[in-house]
């Protein structure tokens, strides 16, 4: 955590800072979605609270809060209980190890009469150099919430519906793995910030032994993994349980699937599981294959120098002033995918279970494969010294 | 070329050809199997030539291959290795087997036409070569072991060809099981030999016992001796010698070419070819070699006796065949290794010829074996004719024939040899006569004369595929003995030809003293078994062409006598009754009173005892996982403890 | 008395922790009835297992052993795959799943 | 001191998660009893410094094992069972101290493990690297052979889970 008391608690507050981001984002997303899917339908959506009806959010909670409270039989209390609160857990814990920004250095400091510092402070809860793993260990735990919650509901609709959504989470996660493999053979590292730095500036690789730039294009992951990304996009929706893979709650069949039985804040709670979820796969996505928190065509360094010689700030405060600006960059990107997210679900209509399942194992699954193996031969050829 | 890649392609076209045939054996394409056959034995046969032509290039003294392929067995000093060789007289031997082997399997694509599996006959024939090469070209007795039980089984599943008929599947267990006790004999004597020489290695076995031999003579009992009379047994089964020869003539139950190539030319020929191997051994038990010298001369006549009486076409050569293994029993018994090689090869070939002439013959009459229902079949069957004539002057020793050179040979060694005797001359001379009788009926009964054949039938010359084998071995019966001329012919013949056959075997056999006698006594020799010859001969003839009442009057003459040897001298029924049912009735005793009674009870004690045991502790084993799992669990419990006090 | 071994957190402390959670997996094994609960007591002995390897590798800078614990992760799916699919064909001959219906299939 | 005290904390939790998979009587609690185990075992991984294992170990064991664990008990839709424990007091008695035993040998045998150096905390030779280099390298024949297991055990389970009977019987 740290080495005094200065780096801990700021390390404290910056990860529950971030905790905060992923739930105050939700109430947002709820408003955009519910704008969003009026905009697509062609009607007004609830836009009479407040300026173009933000202030719906706050009378949502208010009326979520003062609900009243309803619960099974004893036995499974314990777990209705416990599944909304399970929901939360993965998207949150997984977006505290994806880095926001470039991490911030502090000079040495003087401060009540002591000498502090110098400091490094990562844009990110916790610095972990397996991220990747970490990340994807972490999301598969959200089956659990899900599968408690349509079990200790005693209700068959509920139970259709955790069944079926953990067969398809685990179905998804091996595609949703193995799309990824064709990124870290190119990164050769399970760390997001050097992912991430690699992705800085304009397309350059190597072919061949000569080094070759294309200065027309960012230095992106899709440019390397265009059939990755499509995989990984698509199993990311599957994972979020979001249309067009919502199985586990299509009403026409289920009632609402998994969460029938909850009402109030509790299912607030899903529902804020469900977009951390989206806003930790929109940071993947970012993450992977729009270069993380660059600026096209320009490295965080050349970012750092402008900043400084165009504010003229201390070196503390302009790297400060540059790690808020490159997440300011990160946040829009991460805000087209959640809009992405959104546009999606009002626009396709639903899967049949078995389509899922099909398109899952018999579809993704082997292009995953393809990709893997087609990127390993690629990567084996062009870093090989032939000569 | 390669001696172990020769040798390998040898041995394993056979084979090749043997699991070819075996694998589709229910395939009734009677020329893809013939051809398949006979291109595997020609390929073996072209490895032989080009052995031969090697082992001739090499000096005299050194003439032999030796090839290792790998240790065999190994165990506590004893030692068999996978080795063959080819010396001066294993080479005579596979040139015989696969020269007269792919003759006969030529011939055997024409006979075995009209048969509805042919795919296994060419199979049990390509595995009968396979082995019978293992058996010959062996380097050591226990190789020779495995070819000789080869050859057994290969002649027992051809004799019993045809086994949905219940006699011929009979002769073929008959042949096998009297087989059987001379097998036994031969492994008793490999066994002696073993425990004498520490060794099974045919060159040191015969250095070795030449040494012994020097040092002494050797008592009855001593292994060697031993060893000697119980390989004999072992001769006597394979080779067809009282009082084993009983199976020879039955096994005629198989397909003619079978009794061409197994039961005339090579296969009942092991047992001699054996003695000859071990001829060194041999010398140095000169009283077993007295006792084998009696019997083949006793073999020799007795069987001539029944020849005389039989009707049927292959039996009289069956007989004949007995009677000329005694005649090369007879040679070696007197030490006359190589004239016994030299009668066993032209003896081969023409007895070869023969068979199949009878085999051509049978075929053309539509399987009819009886001569007294053909005759004057010269006209019909021209070349068969005309082969078998060859064949007929060369067994009965017509000077200038091939047998008459080998046969000689035989016979005045007998005469001449320490070992010999004059009687055996004497009862050899009288065999060759009754060679010469029932030959000579034979040829008057089925080609000359007048013609006996049944209404119906009609006989025709057979394909080429068959004459053409008859012709070769008609040519090779003519000249096969001019490369074993005694040197009494050669040096009143121009040029002085010499004798290439003792030349060539002189280095690998041992040799009989002689006594030395003058030219004139061996030209009186010859010139008496030749009239003895030219005699019977013409009085065979005068009995079944110009007279033909004289036989039935000899029969009214001696009745008794005739319907003795017409009977085999009951010598089946013989073994029937004094040996075969006892046999069966002691057993069968045993069974009722001793195994069921006493053995048997013994062993539900026993399995009583092990069953209580059992369901004690099957009821450890009930099922429940759980406590399966428990006693692994107390067993790694007790094992780690051990470990941990230890 | 806090000695210093105590706290001092070695190589035979992760071996204890093990030791400890593979007798609890056995013991799991042998008495509960349930046959899923059984297969769980099993993948708690292979993770207490994997402890020890990891604990090993580490501590003796030895990466086999990290190879050895992803072969039995690997296996140990597979051995729950076809355990499960056991169970559901258990359940549904007998319907239930208690380890006593295995008795019925000896002859 | 820190180490200690997150390691004996993370010790006592497992063991008395496990022993909750050992003594619930309701399986869907065993089970998850047995997740967080699972999780508790990543942790001990990590402090062990392989962290791509602890990884691994949430993907394959949290993430999939044992949801498929949950899935089945759910399917099956079992009950808090009337008899937790396998009969036979004396049998149960032999059990456990057959258990408590092999427990003693176990930590015995422990402090035969000679003197263990200390944990090395960034070692170049424990990267995850080097563990995908073994496992291509040294191990490849037994990685291809797990590979062929696998695939067996696929085509085992669905073949074994397709089998008509009971609440399926025709």
């Amino acid at each position: 955590m740290g080495s005094d008391i200065v780096e801990i608690s700021i390390n404290a507050a910056k990860a529950l800072a971030i905790f905060l981001m992923m739930v105050q984002i939700v109430p947002m997303l709820v408003w955009v979605e519910r704008r969003g899917s009026a905009f697509i339908q062609n009607r007004f959506g609830p836009n009479r609270i407040g300026p173009l009806g933000l202030m719906q959010l706050i009378a949502d909670a208010v009326k979520f809060l003062f609900k009243e409270e309803f619960l099974p039989d004893k036995k499974r209390r314990l777990l209705f209980l416990a599944a909304p609160i399970i929901a939360l857990i993965p998207g949150a814990v997984a977006f505290g190890a994806i880095p926001l920004s470039v991490p911030i250095h502090v000079e040495i400091f003087e401060f009540l009469g002591q000498s502090w510092g110098p400091y490094r402070f990562a844009f990110q809860s916790v610095e972990l150099g397996i991220g990747i793993v970490f990340v994807l260990g972490i999301s598969s735990l959200a089956a659990y919430s899900i599968l408690l919650a349509g079990w200790s509901s005693s209700n068959k609709y509920s139970l259709f519906g955790a069944l079926r959504a953990s067969a398809q989470m685990i179905s998804y996660e091996l595609a949703l793995g193995l799309s990824l493999v064709g990124i870290l053979l190119i990164y050769n590292s399970f760390d997001f910030a050097e992912i991430i730095a690699q992705q800085q500036g304009s397309l350059a690789f190597q072919f061949l032994g000569k080094d070759i730039v294309w200065s027309f294009l960012p230095n992106w992951g899709i440019f390397y993994q265009p059939l990755g990304f499509v995989l990984f996009f698509v199993a990311v929706f599957a994972e979020a349980n979001r249309l067009p893979f919502d199985l586990p709650e299509a009403e026409s069949e289920l009632v609402a699937g998994y969460h029938t039985e909850y009402g109030g804040f509790k299912m607030n709670m899903f529902y804020i599981g469900e977009y951390g979820h989206m806003l930790v796969s929109s940071a993947l996505l970012v993450t992977f294959y729009f270069g993380g928190y660059n600026i096209p065509f320009v490295t965080p360094d050349q970012v750092l120098a402008g900043v400084e010689s165009f504010l003229g700030l201390s070196s503390t405060g302009s790297s400060v002033a540059t790690a808020f600006l490159l997440h300011g960059v990160f946040l829009v990107k991460v805000l087209i995918f959640l809009w992405v997210f959104i546009w999606v679900r009002w626009t396709l209509p639903r899967f049949r279970y078995d389509q899922l399942m099909d398109l899952g194992w018999k579809t993704m699954l082997p292009w995953a494969l393809a990709n893997t193996i087609l990127t390993a031969i690629i990567v084996f050829i062009f870093r090989t010294q032939w000569v | 070329m390669n001696d172990s890649f020769l040798f390998a392609v040898l041995l394993l076209a056979p084979i090749f050809g043997f699991l070819f045939n075996g694998l589709r054996f229910k395939n009734k394409n009677y020329k893809l199997a013939g051809a398949v056959a006979s291109v595997a034995i020609g390929v073996s046969f072209i490895c032989s030539v080009v052995l031969v032509i090697k082992l001739v290039a090499m000096p005299e003294a050194s003439r032999a291959i030796h090839v290792h392929f790998y240790n065999w067995i190994e165990v506590a000093g004893f030692n068999a290795n996978a080795a063959f060789v080819v010396d001066q007289i294993s080479a005579i031997m596979i040139l015989v087997i696969t020269g007269v082997g792919l003759l006969i399997h030529i011939f055997s694509i024409g006979y075995m036409s009209h048969d509805d599996r042919p795919s296994k006959y060419f199979a049990y024939l390509n595995l009968f070569i396979f082995n019978m090469l293992l058996l010959v070209l062996g380097d050591n007795l226990l190789i020779m072991f495995v070819g000789w039980e080869g050859v057994g089984l290969c002649s027992y599943l051809l004799i019993g060809f045809w086994f949905t008929d219940q006699e011929k599947a009979a002769a073929g267990m008959k042949a096998f099981i009297v087989n059987r006790i001379g097998d036994a004999g031969f492994l008793l004597g490999i066994f002696f030999l073993y425990v004498q020489f520490s060794t099974i290695e045919f060159s040191s076995l015969n250095t070795l016992a030449t040494d012994l031999a020097a040092s002494g003579p050797l008592g009855w009992s001593h292994p060697l001796v031993l060893a000697c009379i119980c390989l004999f047994v072992g001769a006597c089964g394979k080779s067809a010698q009282i009082p084993l020869y009983v199976w020879l003539p039955d096994a005629m139950a198989g397909p003619t070419p079978v009794s061409a190539l197994i039961h005339a030319a090579t296969m009942v020929t092991a047992g001699v070819y054996m003695i000859v191997r071990l001829s060194f051994v041999y010398m140095a038990a000169p009283q077993v070699m007295t006792i084998i010298a009696v019997v083949g001369g006793l073999t020799a006549f007795f069987a001539a006796t029944i020849g005389m009486t039989q009707w049927d076409i292959k039996k009289i050569l069956a007989y004949s065949t007995v009677s000329q293994l005694g005649y090369m029993f007879l040679g070696v018994g007197v030490g006359a290794f190589m004239p016994a090689m030299f009668h066993l090869m032209t003896h081969a070939f023409f007895k070869a010829l023969m068979f199949l002439g009878s085999g051509s013959v049978i075929h053309a009459m539509g399987e009819e074996q009886d001569i007294r229902k053909m005759g004057a079949l010269k006209k019909a069957m021209p070349i068969t004719s005309a082969t078998f004539t060859l064949g007929w002057l060369a067994i009965i020793g017509v000077p200038g024939f091939s047998g008459f050179f080998s046969k000689d040979e035989i016979l005045w060694f007998t005469y001449a040899s320490t070992q010999g005797s004059k009687w055996l001359w004497v009862v050899g001379v009288l065999g060759a006569g009754m060679t010469a009788f029932y030959m000579t009926r034979l040829m008057c009964l089925v080609f000359w004369g007048k013609s006996r054949v049944p209404e119906g039938t009609h006989p025709h010359e057979s394909p080429a595929s068959m004459t053409f084998p008859l012709i070769v071995l008609g040519v090779l019966s003519v000249v096969g003995g001019w490369i074993g001329i005694p040197h009494v012919i050669s040096a009143i013949l121009p040029g002085h030809p010499p004798n290439i056959l003792g030349h060539w075997l002189e280095p690998a056999l041992a040799t009989a003293n002689l006594i030395t006698t003058s030219a004139v006594v061996e030209w009186s020799l010859m010139g008496i078994s030749v009239s003895v010859v030219a005699i019977s001969g013409y009085f065979a003839y005068t009995a079944y062409i110009v007279k033909t009442d004289i036989p039935e009057k000899c029969v009214k003459a001696f009745p008794r006598l005739h319907g003795l040897v017409l009977n085999k001298y009951l010598i089946d029924e013989l073994y029937f009754g004094r040996i075969i049912n006892p046999l069966i009735d002691i057993s069968k005793g045993l069974w009722v009173y001793v195994d069921v009674n006493f053995v048997d009870k013994l062993t539900y004690i026993a399995s009583d005892f092990v069953k209580s045991i059992g369901r004690l502790f099957g009821s450890l084993q009930n099922g429940n996982l759980q406590q399966y799992a428990m006693y692994i669990a107390i067993g790694v419990v007790v094992m780690l403890s051990f470990i941990l006090m230890g | 008395m806090l000695s210093s071994e105590l706290l001092h957190i070695g190589l035979n402390h992760y071996l204890g922790l093990s030791a400890v959670i593979f007798v609890i997996g056995m013991l799991t094994v042998l008495l509960r009835r349930n046959l899923i609960v059984m297969l769980m007591g099993v993948e708690l002995m292979l993770n207490a297992v994997n402890i020890t390897f990891v604990a090993f590798s580490s501590f003796n800078q030895n990466m086999n052993g990290q190879v050895m614990v992803f072969f039995v992760m690997a296996i140990a799916a597979a051995e729950a795959a076809v355990g499960l699919a056991l169970a559901v064909t258990i359940f549904k001959h007998y319907k239930e799943i208690d380890i006593s219906a295995f008795e019925q299939l000896k002859s | 001191m820190e180490a200690a005290i997150v390691f004996y904390g993370l010790s006592f939790f497992m063991t008395v998660l496990s022993l909750g998979v050992l003594f619930n009587p309701n399986p869907i609690m065993s089970a998850l009893y047995l997740v967080l185990t699972m999780i508790g075992v990543s942790l001990v991984f990590f402090m062990l410094d392989a962290g791509f294992l602890a990884g691994v170990q949430l993907i394959v064991y949290a993430g999939a094992v044992l949801v498929l664990f949950v899935m089945v008990i759910m399917l099956f839709d079992l009950k808090r069972e009337v008899y937790t424990f396998s009969r036979g007091f004396f049998t149960r008695l032999l059990k456990v101290f057959t258990g408590v035993v092999f427990l003693i040998i176990l930590v015995k045998s422990f402090f035969l493990v000679p003197e263990t150096k200390e944990l090395l905390n960034s070692s170049t030779q424990m990267t995850t690297k080097n563990l995908a280099g073994l496992l291509f390298t040294e191990y490849i024949f037994v990685f291809e052979l797990l590979g062929l297991l696998l695939l067996a055990v696929a085509i085992g389970a669905v073949a074994l889970s397709r089998i008509k009977g009971g609440t399926h019987a025709e």
